[in-house]
């Protein structure tokens, strides 16, 4: 038993720290915040130039054809730094799903230009927020989309969406260019400026279809497990950096003549993080060992690392502001960019609830 | 035991309300909700339209105060109504029906009023109170900084006296209004080489003066509530100090007793008795993995758990007010409502926007709950968690001031203050 | 509005102190827990003689016509002293039952009984746990009654029980001689020892119905808001008196030079336990008076105040084990009686999820 | 990455689980559940019945270290097997498989052993390490006090040099295992006008000795784990020393450093990777108002989040596991293992009791899941909280060992100890 990374694995984050201390230090992160910019253009050129985008694609398609542990340092260094791209739009969830159910064609016309970014592509499955597939409205009509997806994240910058609608069989996905003019994009207000959202109105816009008809749910599905894993490290990553940032705040800050941090008051809730982080990186370190080797313990153990994830982020995040006192609840200081964050992350995907529902129905199996 | 009113409450009640219908008009259903929020929204706010929402709510004020309504509490000597806590609770539940402007009086009538009535001069007393009751000048509170914010005594700002006058050097935090505020209640340090609680002064300071410089923070809400006050040789003059040099301390206090009364009773967020039965109506048209939310049961039970400690906080506001209206002081149960209450809806904010699922982080009003109310009070909660007493200063008030816990070691309360530790880096 | 007893009241509750102080000490209650006494039968009998029993027993029947109020304070003061009595179930649960459902010579033959103390009387309604009517197996034919009902708090002192049982009308009540040789009483060991519980097997025992047939479940539901109500008062005493422990302790026990209630790692725990135990005490409040003049809001009340009782006794009587440190896990000490009575308290009628589901159903009733 | 035995360890597990299958019985399925409370049930014992427990026990590890399993991590010179910590969890894995004897030895081989292979004298290892680890004797630890809990160091038990024995005058507390032990390890105050930690030294006591006296303690679950064990006049020679006069706070910190080490996994408490798998199946059959409690969505949201948590535990010992095996020192980890576990089955253990209905509370075997399984627990729960340090103490291990937090406020430990305040009513 090894339960680490490699040093390869190893040598990759630092060179991913790095990079990211560059560009996506919390100056930056406040940059995206304050401005109308969908993402951090440049960091996402340079981690495409760095090659992270090719990093789980096959090398059959352009990819550099690593595993998803690689995938999962790299995801765990941008939660920490709150890296503002499509990342995980592009690459955990929609070229998962083009992996996962597109033809040869479409994987060679996708693929290589996703893993080289010269194309951002996201995956539109929510309606008014709904994510089962009951509340799919969209409906395809002889190649053609029509309705709204909302919120949809990275809907303002992507060049290519994978959209579930109801066709005669049922739920499946589809391809749409977005710059099509039959595509309308709004900008959707939400919480975390640092990820934006859209909704997207498909005014009857030619789509082509991706996996099988009647499959979207189950392709949805079975790329969430995936997708699942990757942002647990997100999460774990910045839970991390909220925890860090209270252990600097209560070294640092003073009151009654001594550091906050000496009060158990504020020593044992940032321990009580450091319970949470831990815990939840163990869990997402299983995740990822099920994502890349034992695919058959990837629903619980997926389920398990969102859960512990979500809640790690949640509480490290929140408490964090609460540490910082004042300061914790002004626009200008950094607390609130991983609260924000986090209750992104948590929006994805379906919450703990769902979560937690997917968990028991894996122990049921198991028992 | 009895929740109904008594004959006289009663009484009173109808009184009010015939006012209040002649003199406003009835809110509509859904505009009651969680109007603790409806300021953070707000805050967005500066310019033309702050300034109008300053106007009608002053004006609102005086329109009270002509009709006696304008303080119930207040003695009649200085233009209250004398009348009890009983009523004036009675007062703010009925007023709650009505459309009325956001109050802007909090600091001024609930706090720096009794202060003045308590340590002022009759000078002081004649020339504030009845401006202050009418809604002619709003007042801002000028006691926390970047350095001393649980910390309170901490205090850094300077007065140094020169002639007849004091001048004022430093930077204050956290102050509401101070941007439409014409008086501030002010605490400064008027000597560093005393113990940190005997060195303070307190001030009422025109916030017209020159050398007031207020900009505007931004919450993490978006909007801006607050600002900082800086203070760059601001001249008060002496007959502007209220109580005796180095008696700042003991005069904070009575500010802050006064502040604790006033958080009051908690009722009404949800319209009482009916309990948290507008969530519960729009519960059954959410659905979550593909159920209608309110069918499952995991829904029901954290609904009715929110319900449980929801309904009573309102009750024990009812006690305490009970207790204080025959005649109990104001002790430090305002502590309990505040920081349950303060988790409370952190708690059922973080649950409600796990239930609108991909929305939950959405502030848009078109595809949440509620427009966006249980978002937007998710972020307002870290404030209330932390101003006015952090959640750790109230478990400390309760476990110490109520409890009789022992207090834990101190060592910067005998040395002068500009020996006490401030920082890794800095000495003194 | 008052939110408060009246001074009549709290005269009466001064008395039960000093009544209780005498007669319920720690000590008394450790003697009861370490022998086979099924209760504390010189306490039973002084609060008799005191006319406890007969507080809110109607004149008609012997007993003093008080009402709900009153009982609610004895309620606090017992469970505050953990008194081991089977006051609560002859007096909130039987002669409740009794009072709603009996006929006028039931009523006048055995509410007497029970207001002076004369007999015992307890309620069985739980058979291998389950509370619900769905799960009443024993059988009554022809007022003969066969079956096992477990557990039965104060079954083994009790002279009658008031048994549900199901017959050709579905499950309906019925009066049990429990003196009848067709009755076996057998202990079940329960964590709190000071309140011990029975088998009670039936072997066709001439029973009496109670009430009409077929009401049974529901005559038993609407007891049980009555007696969650006053049960509710004894948790909030019994919270209270685990709180007052650990702030003693808190004050005399040193450690590293100080008092251990100088910590914020104690400190605030308490704080947290006062905050539940007020909040629980409103609710309390609230219910007794919907109880006593409100009928239409009792379930909503006493809903909200079991929820609110069951929380703060466990916490308060757990958290005040772990304040008291090694000690706290001794049997001579005193704080795991406290502990285990919170878990006593909640074992009866059902717990916080039951009752949180009819808050929730009353709830929806009103909106 | 990989959760699979490497080619080596499958070797070695091969290994162990032939002798295992050779010398012991399979446990039937039910058996292996929930181990850490059988120990609190079987405290009832006193008498024959234990005696009989330690003689099974004895022989067991008699039998394991003939075959030389004795010890897997000690080293060759000491009778171990000097085999690595991946291979000691594997023994323990395999182990868990099988019928075998509570272990009384973690004390000893655990704990003392390495202590004395750190700071004995040669002739100290030759003399106790031998029948140790072959568990001809068994120890004790003689640490806590009742006045000195959390606060080790703030233990009073007296030893004065007379000639070449000390004598040692005091009491001890929550010793498990003092009534069958032959000898224990224990810290004295030599000097009670040195700094706290400055006037401790350490001994190894001879439990036969005249003016040893040992009391059960009865705990709230009924059972007697631990002991009371009073020094009346108790007589050591100095030989019997442990590290030099005046560091007995250091030989203790290796004691503690080796008990955390011993803390170990935490897997298995379910079977692994079947998670709640056992638990589960139960709730089909069990009924929630009306519904089997499976059904309950409500129920299921807690069955799985404890799940998460569980599992979340069981990967951070392995994780743990992975570091200590690629050589890291032993830290602060199992801090956070033994913190969460206890709060979780606390949590669990509650929860499961209140499916139980009105059997909630019953500890009878008849009508409760898994035979009172979870009542028990939720009795020994408390102890676990408590002993080897609180929580409090974990997470200011956490706070300040790990995450370098700054410490607390000490006034203890630069006076001499006999003028540190001890209470309300006594002085030093």
């Amino acid at each position: 038993m090894n339960f680490k990374f490699s040093q390869d694995q190893e040598m990759m984050r630092d060179s991913a720290k790095r990079l990211l201390a560059d560009l996506s230090s919390y100056a930056a992160v406040h940059k995206i915040l304050d401005s109308e910019a969908t993402h951090d253009a440049n960091l996402w050129k340079q981690m495409a130039e760095a090659g992270w985008l090719s990093t789980a694609i096959p090398e059959e398609y352009g990819g550099a054809g690593m595993g998803y542990l690689e995938l999962a340092v790299l995801a765990e260094e941008m939660g920490k730094t709150l890296a503002c791209t499509p990342f995980s739009s592009s690459i955990y969830m929609a070229a998962e799903l083009i992996k996962a159910a597109g033809s040869e064609s479409q994987k060679a016309t996708y693929l290589a230009k996703l893993a080289a970014g010269d194309a951002i592509a996201t995956v539109a499955y929510a309606e008014k927020g709904r994510i089962d597939a009951a509340g799919v409205q969209v409906k395809a009509q002889g190649r053609k989309l029509t309705g709204v997806k909302s919120p949809v994240v990275d809907g303002l910058s992507a060049d290519l969406a994978i959209v579930s609608a109801r066709d005669e069989e049922g739920v499946s996905l589809y391809l749409v260019n977005l710059a099509d003019s039959k595509v309308t994009r709004e900008s959707v207000a939400t919480m975390d400026r640092t990820r934006k959202q859209a909704r997207l109105s498909f005014n009857g816009v030619d789509a082509e279809p991706l996996g099988k008809a009647g499959q979207g749910a189950a392709l949805l599905d079975a790329m969430s497990y995936k997708a699942a894993a990757l942002f647990a490290f997100e999460q774990v990553g910045g839970a991390q950096a909220a925890m860090e940032m209270a252990v600097q705040y209560a070294k640092e800050r003073y009151a009654f003549g001594r550091p906050i941090g000496s009060f158990q008051a504020i020593k044992h809730r940032i321990a009580d993080m450091f319970v949470k982080v831990e815990t939840a990186r163990s869990s997402a370190y299983y995740a990822a060992w099920a994502l890349e080797s034992a695919p058959e313990k990837l629903q619980q153990a997926a389920s398990g690392a969102r859960v512990m994830g979500i809640d790690a982020y949640a509480f490290a995040a929140q408490e964090n502001v609460q540490v910082h006192g004042g300061i914790g609840f002004t626009w200008e200081a950094n607390p609130h960019l991983h609260m924000k964050r986090a209750k992104h992350l948590e929006s994805l995907l379906g919450g703990a609830i769902v979560w937690r529902e997917r968990l028991m129905r894996s122990l049921e199996q198991a028992a | 035991m009895d929740f109904n009113d008594t004959p006289q409450e009663a009484e009173f009640r109808a009184e009010v309300s015939q006012w209040l219908s002649q003199n406003a008009k009835l809110r509509s259903e859904s505009g009651g909700m969680m109007s603790m929020f409806a300021e953070a929204e707000g805050g967005e706010l500066r310019g033309e339209a702050e300034w109008e929402m300053v106007r009608t709510s002053q004006a609102w004020q005086r329109k009270k105060a002509d009709a006696n309504w304008g303080v119930i509490t207040w003695p009649k000597k200085f233009g209250g109504r004398g009348g009890n806590i009983m009523q004036q609770v009675i007062w703010g539940q009925e007023e709650a029906k009505y459309e009325t402007p956001a109050n802007i009086f909090m600091i001024g009538i609930g706090m720096a009023g009794p202060t003045i009535m308590t340590h002022g001069t009759n000078e002081q007393k004649d020339r504030y109170l009845q401006p202050m009751l009418r809604g002619d000048e709003v007042w801002c509170q000028l006691f926390s900084e970047p350095g001393a914010g649980s910390d309170l005594a901490g205090l850094r700002t300077r007065a140094v006296k020169d002639g007849d006058d004091w001048v004022i050097n430093g930077q204050k935090v956290w102050t509401s209004g101070a941007h439409y505020s014409k008086w501030g209640i002010l605490v400064t340090r008027h000597d560093p080489s005393l113990p940190k609680h005997k060195g303070l002064t307190y001030f009422i300071v025109d916030m017209e003066s020159p050398g007031v410089e207020v900009r505007p923070i931004r919450q993490i809400t978006g909007g801006a509530n607050f600002n900082e006050v800086f203070f760059n040789d601001v001249r008060i003059p002496d007959s502007n100090r209220l109580g005796a040099v180095g008696q700042g301390w003991a005069v904070s206090i009575t500010t802050l007793m006064n502040e604790r009364m006033s958080i009051g009773g908690g009722g009404g967020l949800f319209g009482g008795d009916n309990g948290l039965g507008s969530i519960v109506a729009l519960l059954r048209e959410t659905t979550l993995d593909g159920r209608p939310a309110l069918e499952h049961d995991a829904v029901r039970q954290k609904m009715a758990e929110f319900a449980a400690r929801f309904k009573a906080l309102e009750l024990t506001g009812y006690r305490t007010l009970s207790a204080l209206s025959q005649g109990a002081m104001p002790g430090s149960e305002s502590s309990v409502m505040k920081l349950a209450m303060g988790l409370l809806i952190q708690e059922m904010a973080a649950f409600i926007m796990e239930l609108q699922g991909a929305a939950g982080v959405l502030t848009d009003r078109q595809d949440t709950l509620m427009e966006a109310m249980w978002q937007q009070a998710y972020l307002g909660i870290p404030a209330i968690r932390i101003a006015g007493g952090t959640d750790e200063v109230q478990r400390n008030i309760i476990g110490e001031r109520i409890l009789g816990l022992p207090t834990d070691i101190r060592i910067d309360k005998t040395v002068p203050f500009n020996e006490v530790p401030t920082g890794p880096s800095k000495k003194g």
